[in-house]
């Protein structure tokens, strides 16, 4: 059909996993790196930003989203705004009380 | 809007001849075109359609501004009447309305505290509502105010009774068995008369009578003095008397005495009189003399049976 | 095989193709029109469960003080009421029965995706639905919180909250899996030809919903884990003692529970989207617009939650926010409801009993969504929340709306899969029945809440005696009307007329094929060649 | 035939991972309720993260990461039709679950032995918004346990199947999908472990 790809059997060698698996791991210890440092509030936002991007590499390669279609791409779209809307529109309130 | 309003009636009911109106409006209009159709085109007036058409893009422009336009002017004028619902006037009265199952009691700046909610009529109120347990709701339809009681959260209220009159207080959120029991009347009265109540101090080393704490506690919301039958079991001969409890699920006939009537105040699930349902709310927040003072008077009214 | 249990079907059909007829051949089938069948059967039993506890609400408030129970029973009977018909009929009604019996047809597929989840989901649908009937009879009794559950009092009540909140989640997750299926089926499976613009609108208001489904049900899932934590556990997290806070909870719940209010509706309005252009044998006015305007509230349908709370102490910036998306929401209504009005222009109408349903759906729900916008403004919020008026209001909607648009959809397909039809003219009597006994008994409702009557109250002033009594006498109207479609319907469809492959004249797939339909549906892989409403070229596909 | 099988392997994997949304919005729920916590009690969130123990931590991210690691593995494996390889990679990944889950045993027993559980006489006493990090942290990382012992379940049965030949280098969604599963029980650990272990 339209929406998938051709490419959905991708295989996906094992030295480009392993190299992955290399970049998780340094991720790990730079976030847990950065958390020794006195950032205040931007430990927050900085160890989530870490964890975006090891959640990225996983989802792209371990998870092979990097050769689906656009189809399920948009739906993984789709679920993270919502659940971005969930937390952040309750913000409207929990902010002004 | 107004932004100056004398009452809060004010502030909302100007919101809802608008928007009930143009409801009324869409829906005769919108009704009144179907029926017609229906009619006009019934198959036996119509023996086949006399069209196909299956869409039109300047009407669906048109169907989708108008009511855009008629939504928005809704959103406005609700927003502009909640915005006088929060504005509390600067010179406001205040009142501090506790809420627990099931009864409500207000206490003033100087510290009197009534089952009857007095205010002056003509001048704005802000009421501060507690919550002692769960939640519940400070409504008083008459003057189109209403605001949760949430436990642990500092809500208020504002309002301004323009007549003198008594008005009903009902409890809104749900909050258990006698939640539509739990009604309260504001009473609207002059300012000289609110003040001579106000000053009528009840002096402090009195002691607060049993029944003015059953009252207050809200416990007669349940439990009769007279003998009727109610959710609780009534207190009038219950002093000495023998009952079946069930305790940890099982049966066991007690005698009532002071430490059954302590047990069942301070911790309601321990025993269950037989027949009734475990709903009675804790009190943990009474004091050592309160308690006293219950025991004394659930003992005074129980006991001339035996 | 035998025969017996549907006398003159011919042995074509799914009822006995197969030749497996036993009840282990039924609730283990995993064919989608069976499946479809033990979804009625079980929802309609919840259903007149529910509506019966209704009527008794209804007797109970006819007067002032005790009527015929106390308090104790009233809020237990408000409560199952509220949980049955919202979580064992409304919700898993129309995916269960209508999405699963219609929907694989109408895109030209032989089941869904998933046929064997499928069964999963209504095994999950009883069990859930057996926990709470379990809760009503163990522990502390029946659940008398609501059918909201709001904390502290769903934590502090004696009553056998946790096991029917434990229901309600099983339930929820076979709801998960109705709709990971049907987004799936949608996707994957329909016949060659069917393109997105060719789908009937009913599926795309069944893939509006089955989105709202995965989206939004997890999240109540995880809430009432929570209830049943702070309840067993006591992990504090909404008790303000402890720093939680209970308005979070209503956060967590209305997440779900308002978009779930379109879960309710949608496939509703799918079914008269289907029902309008067959009865009025035109093409549906603006396919386009209806059809994205599900999508549409689906998608503004998530984003306005806290309509819910406005009264609760959230910030004014919320009420701000949230009243404004709760207007923008009801924009896709009124375009589809002017859509649905157009359709009839020029047309040529039957007034046949799906027809009438549906056009007293139009009357019904605009009425309950007109009030819905009256709630939606922040000030008039204020006054009508927590009254009867909500009460009223949701009554119109869910009732009024959906649940005249099920009885719409009964009455449309069920012939269908019965092969057999009922009769017309009780069906027009108690249509006219159910019609004006809603009304008396709604209606008045909604002027108590103006008056003041807050709800879930077992008692109440004398001021409000008689419109509580117009009320319960409506209801019994409302009663005798439901009772006599029930019975039409029941006799009909074991012993009517027989019913050919396609008189109403739909140019759906569905009346391409049988009545019944075989088991594999279609005789050979349909390839699709008009749109849905071209019925130039019905009984074709 | 071929075009049906494709059709059931796309459908598939759209299924699980519609199943994996619905998953992210479970898990949702109790994020939504650190932030707003976390924004309401700052410092009692950060004083009783400080009673975390790091290295638990650190150590179950790094096992969670390998063993997702052997899971993607294992599907080049298996479409390369290396069965043997398939099941080594699948032992491995099960073995690193279950240390994972040992770890979290000893981790928990540590805390609740410090006197850290919900209802604790310890949280009575203490700040106001400390027992809400514990609750929150123990009902999370209870969750995500509770997921990792169901992929344990569903990849053991995996391996069977491997081993009896039902799944192959033809047919290897089921692999496939319970790997992408497992990869999400991983996902949902990458966030935990900065939001209890480090931001505080
Ligand atoms: C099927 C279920 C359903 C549906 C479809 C709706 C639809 C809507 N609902 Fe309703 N609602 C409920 C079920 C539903 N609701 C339930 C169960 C509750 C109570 C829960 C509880 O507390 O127990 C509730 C409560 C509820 C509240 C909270 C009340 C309170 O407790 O204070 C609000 C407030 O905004 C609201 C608003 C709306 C709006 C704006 C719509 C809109 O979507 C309506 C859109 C429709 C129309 C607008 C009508 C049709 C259009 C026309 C006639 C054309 C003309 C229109 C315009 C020009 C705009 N609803
Ligand atoms: C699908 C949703 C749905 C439906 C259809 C109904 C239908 C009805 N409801 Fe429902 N109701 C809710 C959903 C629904 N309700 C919800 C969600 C609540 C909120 C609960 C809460 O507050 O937590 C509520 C609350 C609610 C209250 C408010 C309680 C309170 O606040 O104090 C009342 C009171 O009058 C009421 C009455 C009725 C009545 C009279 C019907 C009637 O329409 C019923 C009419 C039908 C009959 C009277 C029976 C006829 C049928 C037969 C006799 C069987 C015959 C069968 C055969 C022969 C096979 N309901
Ligand atoms: Cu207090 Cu309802
Ligand atoms: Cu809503």
């Amino acid at each position: 059909m339209a929406d998938i790809e051709k490419d959905s059997h991708h295989i996906i060698r094992y030295p480009k996993l392993v190299m992955v698996w290399v970049f998780l791991l340094l991720l790990t210890g730079l976030t847990v790196w950065v958390s020794r440092l006195d950032l205040g509030v931007l430990h927050v936002w900085g160890s989530l930003a870490i964890a975006v991007m090891k959640a990225f590499l996983v989802i792209a390669f371990f998870m092979h989203m990097r050769y689906e279609g656009r189809l399920l791409r948009g739906l993984l779209l789709l679920t993270l705004v919502t659940l971005a809307i969930f937390i952040g529109f309750t913000f409207f309130d929990l902010s002004y009380r | 809007m107004d932004p100056i309003i004398q009452t809060t009636n004010q502030a909302v009911d100007p919101v809802f001849k608008f928007i009930i109106g143009i409801c009324i409006l869409l829906f005769i209009v919108i009704s009144t075109v179907m029926l017609v159709f229906t009619f006009r085109y019934h198959r036996s007036r119509s023996p086949k359609p006399t069209s196909v058409a299956d869409g039109n893009i300047w009407l669906e422009i048109l169907w989708t501004f108008i009511p855009t336009l008629l939504v928005m002017a809704m959103f406005y004028y609700g927003w502009a009447g909640y915005l006088a619902l929060r504005n509390v006037p600067g010179n406001a009265l205040e009142v501090t309305a506790t809420a627990r199952m099931w009864s409500w009691s207000f206490s003033y700046p100087n510290a009197k505290t009534s089952r009857k909610m007095y205010v002056p009529a003509g001048r704005p109120i802000l009421v501060n509502l507690v919550s002692q347990d769960v939640i519940h709701g400070f409504y008083i339809p008459a003057f189109r105010v209403k605001r949760d009681v949430v436990p642990g959260m500092k809500n208020h209220v504002w309002f301004i009774a323009p007549q003198k009159g008594s008005y009903d207080l009902f409890c809104s959120v749900y909050c258990g068995t006698e939640h539509s029991k739990m009604l309260a009347t504001v009473e609207a009265v002059s300012e000289q008369e609110f003040n001579d109540w106000l000053n009528q101090v009840e002096s402090h080393h009195e002691k607060i009578s049993g029944r003015k704490l059953l009252e207050t506690l809200g416990c007669l919301g349940c439990h009769s003095l007279d003998g009727t039958a109610g959710v609780g079991p009534t207190f009038k001969g219950l002093w000495g008397s023998k009952q079946i409890v069930l305790t940890n699920g099982k049966e066991r006939s007690v005698i009532v005495d002071e430490e059954y009537v302590r047990r069942s105040i301070l911790d309601p699930k321990a025993d269950i009189v037989k027949g009734y349902q475990p709903i009675m709310p804790v009190n943990s927040d009474l004091r050592e003399n309160e308690i006293e003072e219950l025991v004394e008077f659930i003992q005074e009214i129980g006991g001339h049976s035996k | 095989m035998n025969s017996s249990n549907h006398p003159t079907l011919p042995l074509t059909s799914f009822w006995n193709d197969t030749g497996k007829c036993g009840v282990s051949a039924w609730v283990f089938s995993t064919d989608h029109k069976r499946i479809g069948l033990l979804y009625l059967y079980s929802v309609l039993i919840s259903f007149l469960v529910a509506v019966l506890i209704g009527l008794l609400l209804k007797i109970e408030l006819m007067a002032p003080g005790r009527t015929i129970m106390g308090p104790v029973t009233y809020n237990a009977l408000f409560t199952v009421h509220g949980v049955l018909m919202i979580f064992l009929f409304i919700i898993p009604g129309f995916p269960g029965v209508f999405g699963n019996l219609v929907m694989p047809i109408q895109i030209g597929a032989s089941d869904v995706a998933f046929p064997r989840l499928n069964l999963l989901s209504w095994w999950l649908y009883i069990t859930g639905a057996l926990t709470i009937v379990l809760s009503l009879f163990t522990g502390g009794g029946p659940p008398d919180t609501g059918w909201t559950f709001y904390v502290p009092f769903s934590v502090r009540t004696g009553t056998n909250v946790s096991l029917a909140v434990i229901g309600v989640f099983i339930v929820g997750f076979s709801s998960i899996l109705t709709g990971i299926n049907f987004v799936t089926t949608i996707h994957r499976l329909r016949a060659d030809g069917m393109a997105w613009g060719r789908l009937p609108l009913f599926v795309w208001s069944i893939y509006a919903t089955a989105w709202i489904q995965i989206l939004a049900t997890p999240v109540l899932g995880i809430t009432l884990l929570l209830v049943v934590a702070e309840r067993l556990l006591g992990t504090g997290l909404f008790d303000p003692s402890r720093g939680g806070d209970p308005i979070m909870f209503q956060h967590l719940f209305w997440i779900y529970s308002h978009p779930a209010v379109y879960i309710m509706i949608l496939p509703g309005m799918g079914i008269v989207s289907e029902i309008f252009p067959v009865f009025a044998r035109k093409p549906i006015f603006g396919y386009k617009m209806i059809a994205f305007s599900s999508l549409a509230i689906a998608g503004a349908g998530s984003l306005v939650w806290a309509h819910h709370m406005f009264t609760s102490g959230i910030s004014d910036m919320a009420v701000l926010v949230f009243s404004f998306l709760t207007f923008v929401v009801a924009i896709p209504s009124a375009i589809k409801v002017f859509n649905w009005v157009s359709t009839l222009y020029k047309g040529s109408i039957s007034l046949e009993a799906p027809m009438l349903f549906a056009l007293s759906f139009i009357m019904l729900f605009s009425i309950g969504g007109l009030t819905g916008l009256v709630q939606g403004a922040a000030a008039t919020n204020i006054h009508i929340h927590d009254t009867q008026f909500v009460v009223g209001h949701f009554h119109y909607v869910i009732f009024g709306g959906a649940g005249f648009a099920f009885f719409s959809a009964m009455h449309y397909w069920l012939p269908k899969f019965f092969g057999r039809t009922y009769s017309e003219k009780p069906a027009m009597i108690s249509w006219g029945l159910m019609f004006a006994g809603f009304n008396l008994t709604y209606f008045p409702m909604i002027i108590l809440g103006m008056k003041g009557m807050p709800r879930r109250y077992y008692d109440y002033l004398p001021e409000f005696a008689p419109l509580n009594l117009i009320s319960t006498i409506g209801s019994w109207i409302l009663a005798a009307g439901l009772a006599i479609m029930m019975i039409n319907l029941f006799m009909g469809l074991l012993k009517g007329r027989p019913f050919g492959s396609n008189p109403w004249g739909g140019a759906t797939l569905e009346w391409t094929t049988p009545s019944p339909p075989p088991t594999e549906n279609f005789d050979e892989e349909p390839v699709v060649t008009h749109g849905p409403y071209d019925f130039n070229r019905a009984g074709v596909p | 035939m071929i075009r049906k099988m494709e059709k059931e392997y796309a459908g598939a994997k759209l299924g699980i991972w519609l199943f994996l949304f619905t998953e992210i919005l479970l898990f949702g729920g109790l994020f939504l309720l650190y932030a707003t916590y976390l924004s309401s009690y700052p410092r009692e969130f950060a004083i009783a993260g400080r009673e975390m123990h790091l290295g638990f931590g650190t150590a179950n991210t790094i096992l969670l990461i390998t063993s997702s690691l052997f899971a993607a593995m294992s599907v080049t494996a298996v479409q390369q039709g290396e069965i043997r390889k398939v099941l080594n990679l699948l032992g491995a990944t099960i073995i690193c679950a279950m240390i994972f889950l040992v770890n979290k045993y000893f981790e928990w027993s540590s805390e609740i032995g410090h006197g850290f559980y919900p209802d604790s006489p310890r949280f009575s006493a203490g700040p106001i918004g400390e027992a809400l990090f514990f609750s929150l942290y123990y009902l999370t990382t209870g969750l995500h346990g509770f997921h990792v012992l169901a992929g344990v379940g569903l990849l053991t049965v995996v391996a069977l199947k491997v081993r009896r030949g039902a799944i192959h280098a033809g047919d290897y969604v089921l692999l496939e999908n319970s790997a992408l599963y497992w990869h999400l029980v991983d996902l949902i650990w990458i966030f935990i472990f900065p939001l209890y272990y480090l931001v505080l």
